[in-house]
């Protein structure tokens, strides 16, 4: 066990993938010997060699596209998208390759990649620095979908990801990348150095896709959330004192459905929450998925507290990003209803 | 200087010939058979840029193989190379007869480009991969992929490998070296750069060999594939097969009107090569020239196949709405399977009468075939996949909620 | 008025719009010479000249690109992408730059482009001819989107998709190009030209954007639907004689929630339906809108019927297509719960 | 030849100093100033493919003007370039330091490249366009855009034209040719291809210039951009600022370490020039050779300038981290202000005294725009955008949708 940063965390699921299975390699923008501008993997070219892990021309849909022949060819690409932002140039390579390959030879080919993006905003980077595009991801079958929120949950999904058989999204919540952030940037960071979820275990413990966490037990309302805004609901449950259950997804395809349904039928009351715009978000997915199995259990509106159906902005981030304030809100009304 | 400019117009490049017009291929330049020379395999792509600029050919006029380009393939192996040129031709016709009954949804015919995928595929080594488009059956014709299993997938009959879930003629085998056709142009073009740099990140000896039409050129991932193949000097061939027209659209609005699809290899100190697709010799010597460039660890290899499409884009096509019927007898470098019969019968390795009983002995075999095929069924006829099939192998292990909606499904 | 297909109808629009305005350009892949692999383009060439009407390089982020330097320029580019299966490479230049373009800019610049490109399955596409990525745009901002389901709207919503100061995708079910159809793909094909939806006015009658249809009324259960849907719909409710109300949306973007929100609260139930992937389709938008404004009015739960999540599979088309056999038994459900 | 074939290795291209190694640049190829001739502006792109291996230069070692590229400025006008050049250098001193003391969240800076923008900028016509990249502020400054305006952006303050929106640097000024910054790489070339195309399709005479760094040359719409400005002859001038790294990568990875960045030029058939981006004079002779070319509808031109990034890439950014701390001054093109500094008082239009009075001068203009606009507020502090504006301009009218989550919001 060791404290360790998300990024620490993330840079030693490589190293540890790295050293059990020649199959993977990592490459990207500016990841080889620099290690990439989060740091996400530094000091692996150096450990496994320049053919192991690399930079590349800034292409994303040749990261992409390469991975896909690599794989085919049966190595296991861990590539990385400098940021979430920038992933859309490779989308194409992603749904209509990446995600079909298998299905459409019949298991002939088989794609088993990890893209990884940092992804989210409550940093100032604006419309291009901050996105969140899972529901972008969730919609194309094939794909599966991750977004850890700490670093024991970063090393062992990242774990689990690379050994998926299949292609694997992974969104890292850049504002978690150096401590838990709940949405009050008017207060001191604080660092996953102290944080029980920064206790990472030593070796190759996986994280298996598709369970949720529950990050906090409670009678009166469920919280469906996952990344930077577990946190955030957490703040929210502490100034509003309403005694909610938060599950953090953790996997976002496949879905821990079981869990979700468990709970609201618990509690009655759904609240979701995300930072990405709301129109089409996957917040629709999830309540769609709770109105199907829960209907008769619904004891009031679900209400989603998402990012605007705006560009991220970037003056305007913190009446964008959906913060306590907002949970609390939703909270609040949805016990009321 | 503002004030004598004249307004500026849309240069919109036109082919030379629409319906109704006399095809006229006299600009078109055609260097003599022989006359490029063979360059060493590691040679410096800078000295040989002008190989972009011409063609290299075998088969002369007369039908003799002369030059340094020529005795790549023995006498025996000329022979074969044509029977799979034949078969794949007769395969073609029946299979567009087959469309047209109704029995398939879609088919697409590889008339006039025989010879570019039937060569080059003889030139690779077992394990080596190809990423093709849709119109390199030939790839796996030469490499004795059973016809039944194409025809099984080409009707989605239940011994469809794929089960029905891919479009007929998208086939896929890895052990024929043949990657999953995708349906997107130039996608693959790319992942055969990704194969090629897996086989040298794993120290391996096997190559990759990528396909794109001259249509297809102007998708944005040929310049990826450009860039990383270019960077990491990765073991692959990159094929460009310019058949002159991609659907109703003439190769001249991907190529700009100036210069070749292979110069396009010059800006990435890429080896560019032309080659007249047409002569079945001159692709096999010219592909086993850049599959042992690649192959040595002299790098990649973009090659220019200067061929026609002689049949329609697809059974939903009619060439005739965009292009002068008599173009396709006007193309000026030939038949491929009339060039390669000519030269065997030159050399006295072939007869009309050998030819004859060939072509009926490959009609009988595919007509067989079909027959087998078609008894176990035909689109939506007879033995069809399972619709279960539809929700297998999205992933390995099927989640939760595809299993649910399998079960809504009724399957 | 003349009896069009929609294919006729489309080309008329075109006709009208560059006509009247020298801003419109209209160019894609075999959009020139040809006219358009589905010939709805057809003759502009010829009439309008190769500046207005022509072919392009196939490269789809270059149709795109090239067409917001033209309306940032002052044109009013109108593109076809030949399907909706290759619009992908093209995703980068919507997303990040046309939807975004007048946000960025503060209407510096703007973006005043649509994009055309035949939409859904039903003729044996494939993975790769049949796909309905509605929900891939609904969920950026900055994007219009609309759906027409018969030649009279076609022509009427391209017209005002054309007039629109944004950046407009018109995606097109080529399964009604020629005719309405109801999903039983087993019965003879019928033509527009009989059909009281294939009377298209001469003229440039606008279908303003943002405004669903009520295509027939009933107080049992409402049903979402567009484009192809509308007509299975309606075949499900010959089938199972529920009276549903069919809302056909025809503007997904901006939404005509209004109209929905009305009809839900008069029949207290909702059938969605829609073509794409259920996950994080549209219908789960649909479905979200619906439940936070008409919760205390629902009587059952929602159904969504829709395609499933698979690639689009070329053999088994029919058990894919949301037939009026499912769509008829979540009526039935429906009205059981 | 399977059996002795050795394992293939994968080639990565390495730069040939990193921190602690001593900075050479003797392979790099610097023809003399003066010696690549000035063609007409209408030559066929085939006859000058040197001129993208070659470098054009103006000024010598001894500060003089040389060669057939010189003379496309007066004396009034070099001293204007001086003056814009050290504006901007001046304006992204205060701005780094403004980004290190909290009052924006990022800022850019031209360091060593400040000759590009600048110089182009005054072979532009009034109603031409640029689609630049967030490296070229000079195209604005050389137009006088009014600093205040981009301070007031970069502050995210009340005045800022674009409401808060966007980022600090990522200006958009319809009215000074400068098309709106998107951040997203590579995006705009083929976009500024599209309104040169849109020039010409309403047959106005204004042109296009796109931009892009040597780094993101490697995104594919590079491609694009060039297949379309090749096929519709686009009167645009396209334009690769290579300052020799990306981030940390250098250029060698997106150029495969093969020619250059103008080779990539040729196979569109698309007029390719070198030029020395740290020769105000060149620059603007070349930026008015292309400009011309393009107005006249001779079609478009790929210029590569040769510079250095003499700073971080960004504020984010520590470049000793992976390149040597030397480099930046063994870079042997020399720094692009303190050249022309030296030419205009080599020619006796200049002094150091001059100089300084000058420095004196734009320290205090830009000191003083600085207090005004930190007067309105710096980010986050003082008068900032209101939160409203975040959903304004989403769409012309605001549909319902949004006018809902702003209730919702409070705004
Ligand atoms: C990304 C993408 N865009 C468009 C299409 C539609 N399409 C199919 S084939 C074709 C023409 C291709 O021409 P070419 O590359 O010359 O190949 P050829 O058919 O001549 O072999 C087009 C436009 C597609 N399949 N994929
Ligand atoms: C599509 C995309 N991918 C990645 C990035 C991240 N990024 C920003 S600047 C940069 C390097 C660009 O280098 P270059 O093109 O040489 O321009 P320079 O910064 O040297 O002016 C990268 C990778 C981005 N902004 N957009
Ligand atoms: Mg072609
Ligand atoms: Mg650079």
């Amino acid at each position: 066990m060791a404290q360790m940063t998300m990024i620490e965390a993330i840079r030693e699921a490589h190293d540890v993938a790295m050293a059990a299975d020649k199959r993977v390699v990592v490459y990207g923008e500016d990841v080889g010997y620099f290690g990439g501008v989060f740091r996400c993997t530094a000091g692996l070219q150096e450990k496994f060699g320049k053919s192991r892990c690399f930079d590349t021309p800034i292409n994303e849909a040749g990261i992409v596209g390469t991975a896909i022949g690599m794989a085919a060819y049966g190595l296991k690409p861990v590539i990385e998208i400098q940021f979430a932002d920038y992933v859309y140039p490779a989308y194409d390579q992603i749904v209509s390759e990446a995600a079909r390959l298998r299905h459409r030879s019949n298991a002939d080919f088989t794609c088993p990649i990890v893209i990884r993006m940092p992804t989210g905003g409550g940093i100032f980077g604006g419309q291009t620095h901050s996105q969140s595009p899972e529901a972008l991801f969730t919609h194309v079958s094939g794909l599966k979908v991750v977004m850890p929120s700490n670093p024991k949950d970063a090393k062992g999904l990242l774990l689990a990801a690379i050994e998926d058989p299949d292609p694997v999204i992974f969104l890292e919540p850049k504002r978690l990348y150096n401590g838990p952030f709940d949405g009050h940037h008017d207060r001191p960071i604080v660092s996953w150095k102290k944080h029980p979820l920064g206790d990472v275990p030593d070796g190759d413990d996986l994280v298996p896709l598709g369970k949720a966490a529950v990050r906090r037990v409670g009678a009166d309302v469920t919280v469906l959330a996952y990344g930077t805004m577990v946190y955030v609901a957490e703040a929210a449950v502490q100034e509003t004192g309403v005694d909610a259950e938060i599950l953090d997804l953790r996997t976002l395809m496949p879905l821990d459905l079981e869990a979700i349904v468990a709970s609201v039928k618990k509690t009655g009351r759904c609240v979701i929450v995300h930072e990405a715009t709301r129109t089409s978000g996957f917040g629709a997915e999830l309540m769609s998925l709770v109105q199907e199995a829960c209907f008769y259990h619904l004891e009031a509106p679900m209400i989603r507290v998402t990012g605007w159906d705006t560009p991220y902005p970037h003056a305007q981030e913190w009446e964008y990003f959906p913060g306590p304030g907002r949970v609390g809100e939703a909270f609040k009304k949805v016990m009321e209803d | 200087m503002t004030s004598d400019i004249r307004p500026l117009s849309l240069n919109v490049p036109e082919p030379g010939c629409r319906p109704g017009d006399t095809p006229d291929f006299s600009d078109f330049e055609i260097p003599r058979a022989g006359l490029v020379p063979r360059p060493a395999v590691n040679v410096d792509p800078d000295e040989i840029r002008d190989m972009a600029f011409s063609i290299v050919r075998v088969l002369n006029k007369k039908g003799e193989a002369v030059g340094e380009w020529a005795d790549s393939l023995t006498n025996d192996e000329l022979r074969v190379g044509l029977r799979h040129m034949m078969t794949l031709r007769t395969f073609d016709i029946r299979m567009m007869n087959a469309q047209r009954q109704g029995k398939t949804s879609f088919y697409m015919q590889h008339l006039g480009e025989e010879a570019v995928s039937c060569a080059f595929s003889r030139a690779m080594q077992p394990g080596d991969m190809n990423f093709p488009t849709y119109r390199q059956a030939g790839l796996l014709i030469a490499r004795d992929y059973p016809m039944l299993t194409m025809m099984n997938q080409i009707y989605s009959n239940a011994e469809d490998p794929l089960h029905g879930r891919q479009l007929p003629i998208m086939y896929s085998s890895k052990e024929h070296g043949f990657f999953s056709i995708s349906g997107n142009l130039g996608t693959q073009f790319v992942q055969a750069v990704g194969w090629a740099m897996a086989s040298a990140i794993s120290g391996d000896t096997k190559i990759a060999a990528g396909w794109i039409g001259d249509g297809s050129t102007a998708e944005s991932d040929f310049h990826a594939a450009m860039v990383f193949a270019s960077t990491y000097k990765a073991p692959v061939v990159l094929n460009i097969v310019n058949n002159q027209w991609a659907i109703s659209t003439f190769q001249g609005i991907a190529r700009g009107g100036v210069g070749t699809f292979a110069a396009r290899g010059h800006g990435f100190g890429i080896a560019s090569i032309r080659v007249d697709g047409n002569d079945y010799l001159a692709v096999h010597a010219v592909a086993k020239w850049a599959c042992e460039r690649a192959r040595l660890g002299f790098g990649p290899t973009l090659i220019e196949h200067v061929t026609y499409r002689a049949g329609g884009h697809s059974t939903s096509d009619d060439p005739s709405a965009y292009r002068s019927k008599s173009e396709a007898a006007a193309w000026p470098l030939g038949d491929p399977l009339e060039r390669l019969k000519q030269h065997l019968i030159t050399i006295g390795e072939w007869s009309e009468e050998r030819h004859k009983q060939a072509e009926a002995e490959i009609h009988d075999e595919v007509v067989s075939l079909q027959k087998t095929a078609e008894a176990v069924g035909t689109l939506a006829v007879g033995k069809t996949p399972s619709p279960r099939d539809m929700f297998e192998g999205v992933y390995e292990t099927m989640p939760p909620h595809l299993v649910k909606q399998r079960q809504e499904a009724g399957f």
